[in-house]
């Protein structure tokens, strides 16, 4: 599967890592539930968006949360948002 | 003259190693004020003095595994002069000598170790000092022994201290959880209640709450829930505090643990100090510093030793439901399922709206099951007011 | 062949009966009456008055009458009812029986077999219960054996009254109705060693040791504990004096822990002579200090959950197992 | 003669000469071994405990002579004198009190525990009435085997206070087993008069109150002692129950080498002394022609003899190797 992205990707990564440092990134599939995958808790969820709104400038309404499920999903809507 | 001796930081607890004076002698310390680090089974904890003084004499050096309840140090009352030289030391009066007055005579610093692990470490030239006891009272054991003789395990002290400090780390809080969740069950006869919490209003309050907040001023709905059995206990009582020497003490403040896994695996359940009487926005950022902390090790020893009562929140992880396990010597646990869409009926109409499983694990010697009933229905209560939390 | 403990020290003392005209029974109610725990039962009628004598409540004349007619060539096995009432026969039991010997300088010899009774567990309160076999196996001069199985009921008497020293044999009451298979080929000779201690489950990890009517109890623990996949050795004493200690040390330098069950009372109790002999031959090679069961210090009361809180239980064991094991 | 008989004033003549020389040369010995045996005691080459016979010795002298070599003897703690008229060599008597291993129990008993199987001699028994059950059981087991004999069992008037007398008592009589019981009444336990301690002071309405035979005799006279175990022991080994005979006697030491006497009056030793047992019949032998004042002295020289021999040996016997401690606890090799 080719990867979407590459240079955002590689920047939402390094912020996860601040999180979960025992990710790998190519063990992340853009197509599965992130929480789930790397096992975040709210806290760590709302950690891990903080640092992307910090990092890459952009607000994250939390209405915004429910669509955000896949790292995929995390990429199309910051794609999005950064224009 | 007043001796500052090891406390223990939590049941499991009964020896610790002294990784890091704070102070020296001559200090002056506050009472709450962090004097030492000691590397417990779980975590390197920063222990706090209860009362104000200065440092006279410091009795256990960096590196010394003590029981607990060993005198650490021994301080001056403010405004005490200290004894006349040559006076017996403080280190004397206390029966514990210092290292440097006699080297290898400290009684507090004496490893136990088994009759048979000690001759089997002489045999494979295995280092005991260096060993954590899996054995009674944390004493060192033939297995212990020869899982350090193992190839990669550290043979001697010209290889670095532990091989893998990290397996190491979880294999003792391995042990540490086995002993207190075993000594639980054991000892502990718990009883079991469940209620099915409607979370929509809850769900609407937080959401505009949070609407006009930048990211970082955002609350948890974690947050709203800890407030709520904090809410709960002030009813009842009865779940908060300690079964200690055959008796129930309770606390007048709810000190929560909280229920934090580590990402190595393992899991700690720090307090989360007096969460009854602060605001959410305070419980919201001391949370988040709670979770950084213990997740960097970096604890201190009363919210280790204060935990009063448990909430668990393994709906994170998406179950539905969580029976816990009572920590001793605490007396109740609370967990929360997801909060997950059901059907339900209100007003006689079938709706399909949020709800959370909010379980109760009591100890019977403590509550019965209908005041534990009572518990749960007042945090359901609590979680439909979430404006008043 | 299933046979009952009772069952099988009745089959013991026929043959016995049957098999040296020397042997005789005596004490109180063995005869009519049938024995109090129905162990001489039918013996009155098949052996005679003469043989299955009848005493009066007199504990210190009939057992010192039977140190009497073992110096006299006869092979007396005396039965006091329990080891209460032996207390009342204390002074002949200790004071001759075990001492003639070596008072007249090896000259005479007591050939002397003591039957009683002894322990708890029946509500029989505190003048009832007592288990003071360490009391016996405190004394050189006489060998003390604890029959806990069907076959050491069977067969520690023959070798007892070859023995031409005075033996002591204590019948635990909880043990009279306990079943088992005995083997019954031709010929059978069940006669059994009375100097070694048995391994009555072999295990790995710790050492249970105990004896007499806690043996039942030490087996249900190591059977709780094998499927918590904890595999616990258990050591059935068998003899109290002299103890067995090469074999006790055996099992305990392999497994390197020791619980040791005992219903004696914990203060100088036997447990405390085991636990002595462990330390003094095992210390290198223990792995955790031993942890004794023994009874609570406390007259064994009457009321039932008081006298099971008071005596070593199955739970008691396999808590004091964890505990060495920290598990 | 089942009835309590009395026979305290009742003395038939004088025996033959050589029997009578006999009763005189024993109580002598006894008394010259004794008087020695206080001597070394002083001396430190005896120790522990150390109870005198002297002035008891016509029981003794009396009642052995008329018991069969075939006999059984159960004796107490006072029993050096029964053991030298059993017929233990006095060698092995002094060797044992100096507790060397050629004492009658190997230097493991001393004076409280002489034992000599061989002469079915069943031991001084140190416990006040320990002896009375071990001669009902060797009775049992005579009688039960078809073995006619007597097993005479001396104790003091002190274990009449004891359970172990009574129970004897009870079972001798009602299995109706050939114990001689020969009680040697000295009046005090001790230091406590019969009279402090006893309500029924006549001893044998106690040993009738169990349908047991009894005679009471003065234990001062041997010839009188002499008699009436004769017929008491005949009784027994006729008819096979058990017969009680009273010695009424004096012992004019202490209860042991440790006791100051502070429990009677000289005035009242003195008076018993003038009954002594040796001069009182030495006199009647001399008034009634059958001995001379050279006899008398040719016999106390021999017992002198006897007993310097005895000493001699025991100072000369070796000690018994601490190494051999542990042995005789059990019997070696006995268990098949």
């Amino acid at each position: 599967m080719s990867e979407k992205y590459p240079e955002l990707r590689a920047n939402v990564i390094a912020i996860l890592r601040g999180i979960a440092p025992e990710v790998e990134a190519d063990d992340l599939r853009d197509d599965r539930p992130l929480r789930q995958q790397v096992d975040l808790d709210s806290m760590d969820w709302l950690n891990f968006l903080i640092g992307i709104s910090e990092q890459l400038k952009v607000s994250i309404p939390e209405a915004d949360y429910g669509r955000l499920v896949t790292l995929g999903n995390l990429l199309d809507y910051l794609r999005a948002k950064l224009g | 003259m007043f001796d500052f001796t090891l406390p223990s930081l939590g049941a499991d607890m009964d020896e610790g190693k002294l990784i890091e004076w704070k102070v020296k002698p001559g200090d002056t310390v506050r009472k709450g004020q962090v004097v030492a680090i000691v590397d417990t089974s779980k975590a390197a904890v920063d222990v706090e003095i209860w009362q104000d003084g200065v440092v006279h004499e410091l009795l256990v050096e960096p590196g010394e595994r003590i029981p607990v309840g060993t005198v650490l140090a021994t301080l001056l009352e403010p405004g005490e002069k200290p004894p006349p030289e040559g006076a017996a030391s403080a280190g004397e009066r206390a029966g514990k000598l210092t290292p440097a007055a006699a080297p290898g005579a400290s009684e507090a610093a004496r490893q136990r170790i088994s009759p048979a692990a000690r001759r089997r470490a002489e045999a494979l030239g295995v280092d005991i000092a260096r060993l954590m006891g899996s054995g009674p009272g944390g004493a060192v054991t033939l297995a212990d022994v020869e899982a350090a003789a193992q190839p990669g395990a550290s043979k001697s002290a010209e290889t670095v201290p532990v091989a893998h400090p990290e397996a190491d780390r979880n294999a003792e809080m391995r042990r540490a959880i086995a002993a207190a969740m075993s000594r639980s069950k054991r000892e502990i006869p718990h009883y079991y209640l469940v209620e099915t919490i409607p979370m929509a209003r809850a769900q609407r309050w937080l959401a505009q709450v949070n609407e006009g907040r930048p990211i970082t001023g955002r609350l948890l709905m974690a947050v709203l829930q800890l407030k709520a059995v904090a809410a709960a206990l002030a009813q009842y009582p009865e779940m908060n505090g300690f079964f200690r020497d055959g008796r129930f003490e309770s606390v007048p403040a709810a000190h929560i643990g909280v229920a934090i896994s580590l990402r190595q695996g393992g899991l700690i359940a720090p307090a989360l100090h007096d969460v009854g009487s602060k605001p959410l926005d305070q419980l919201m950022r001391e949370l988040a510093d709670l979770v950084k902390r213990t997740r960097a090790g970096s604890l201190r020893s009363s919210e280790m030793s204060d935990p009063t009562i448990t909430v668990t929140n393994l709906g994170e992880q998406g179950v539905e439901s969580v029976m816990g396990v009572i920590y001793p010597p605490q007396v109740a646990l609370v967990g929360f399922g997801r909060i997950m869409e059901r059907p339900w009926v209100e007003d006689g109409t079938l709706v399909v709206t949020p709800t959370v499983v909010a379980s109760l694990a009591a100890d019977h010697r403590v509550s019965d099951g209908h005041r534990g009933a009572l518990f749960l229905a007042e945090l359901r209560e609590c979680l439909q007011r979430p404006e008043e939390l | 062949m299933r046979v009952s403990y009772r069952e099988a020290m009745r089959q013991a003392l026929h043959d016995a009966l049957v098999s040296d005209p020397r042997v005789f029974l005596m004490g109180e109610d063995v005869g009519r009456y049938g024995g109090t725990y129905a162990v001489s039962k039918g013996f009155y009628d098949e052996f005679g008055p003469e043989r299955i004598r009848d005493t009066p409540l007199s504990e210190l004349g009939f057992v010192g009458a039977g140190i009497g007619a073992a110096l006299g060539g006869m092979r007396p096995i005396v039965e006091v009812m329990t080891v209460n009432f032996s207390l009342l026969a204390l002074d002949q039991i200790v004071n001759s029986a075990a001492l003639l010997r070596h008072m007249s300088g090896g000259q005479v010899s007591v050939p002397l077999v003591i039957r009683m009774a002894t322990g708890a567990g029946r509500q029989l309160a505190a003048q009832h219960s007592h288990s003071l076999e360490n009391w016996y196996a405190h004394i050189p001069g006489i060998r003390v054996l604890a029959p806990a199985t069907i076959a050491d009921a069977r067969g520690m008497l023959a070798p007892a009254l070859a023995d031409p020293d005075p033996v002591v044999i204590f019948e635990h009451a909880q043990l009279y109705n306990t079943e088992d298979e005995l083997r019954d080929e031709p010929n059978e000779d069940w006669r059994c060693d009375i100097e070694r201690a048995a391994i009555r489950r072999p295990g790995s990890r710790l050492t249970v040791i105990t004896y007499g009517g806690s043996l039942p109890k030490a087996l249900e623990a190591a059977d709780e504990l094998a499927r918590d996949g904890i595999d616990v050795e258990v050591l059935d004493l068998r003899v109290l004096r002299p103890l067995d200690t090469e074999t006790i040390a055996e099992s305990v330098s392999r497994t390197h822990r020791a619980v040791i069950v005992d219903e004696g009372w914990r203060s100088g109790s036997l447990a405390a002579e085991v636990m002595a002999r462990i330390v003094e031959r095992c210390f290198y090679d223990l792995d955790a200090p031993p942890v004794r069961v023994c009874s609570e210090e406390v007259p064994i009361p009457y009321a039932k959950h008081m006298e099971d809180a008071a005596l070593p239980q199955a739970a008691k064991i396999v808590a004091a197992v964890r505990e060495v094991l920290n598990v | 003669m089942n009835e309590t008989g009395d026979m305290t004033e009742a003395v038939t003549g004088m025996p033959e000469r050589p029997f009578a020389h006999r009763l005189l040369a024993d109580m002598l010995r006894i008394r010259r071994m004794e008087e020695k045996c206080a001597e070394l005691y002083g001396a430190q080459k005896i120790r522990g405990f150390l109870h005198l016979y002297i002035g008891e010795e016509a029981c003794a002298t009396g009642a052995m002579h008329a018991l069969d070599a075939g006999d059984n003897v159960v004796a107490t703690y006072r029993e050096h004198g029964h053991a030298l008229l059993r017929g233990v060599p006095m060698d092995a008597i002094m060797a044992e009190m100096f507790g060397k291993a050629a004492g009658c129990s190997r230097g493991r008993g001393g004076s409280m525990h002489l034992f000599d199987a061989a002469r079915r001699f069943y031991g001084g028994n140190a416990i006040v009435g320990g002896g009375l059950p071990l001669a009902v059981g060797l009775a049992l087991a005579d009688r039960m085997q078809g073995i006619r004999r007597v097993t005479a069992c001396f104790f003091g008037e002190g274990a009449v206070a004891e359970g172990a007398f009574h129970e004897g008592m009870n079972l001798a009589a009602l299995w109706r087993l050939p114990v001689l019981f020969l009680c040697e009444n000295n009046l005090y336990a001790m230091g406590t008069a019969l009279d402090r301690s006893e309500s029924q002071t006549e001893l044998c309405v106690k040993a009738a109150s169990y349908k047991v035979p009894t005679l009471k005799v003065d234990g001062m006279d041997v010839r009188a002692v002499h008699e009436a175990t004769c017929r008491a022991a005949q009784q027994v080994r006729e008819e096979g129950g058990p017969f009680f005979v009273e010695f009424r006697t004096f012992r004019f030491r202490a209860h042991s080498m440790f006791d100051p006497e502070l429990y009677r009056d000289k005035a009242e030793v003195e008076e018993w002394k003038k009954r002594g047992p040796i001069h009182s019949f030495s006199a009647q032998l001399k008034a009634a022609g059958e001995l001379s004042e050279d006899g008398f002295l040719d016999l106390d020289a021999a017992a002198e003899a006897e007993v310097a021999a005895a000493v001699a040996f025991a100072e000369a016997a070796a000690w018994e190797p601490v190494e051999d401690l542990l042995r005789d606890v059990t019997t070696p090799g006995g268990r098949s």
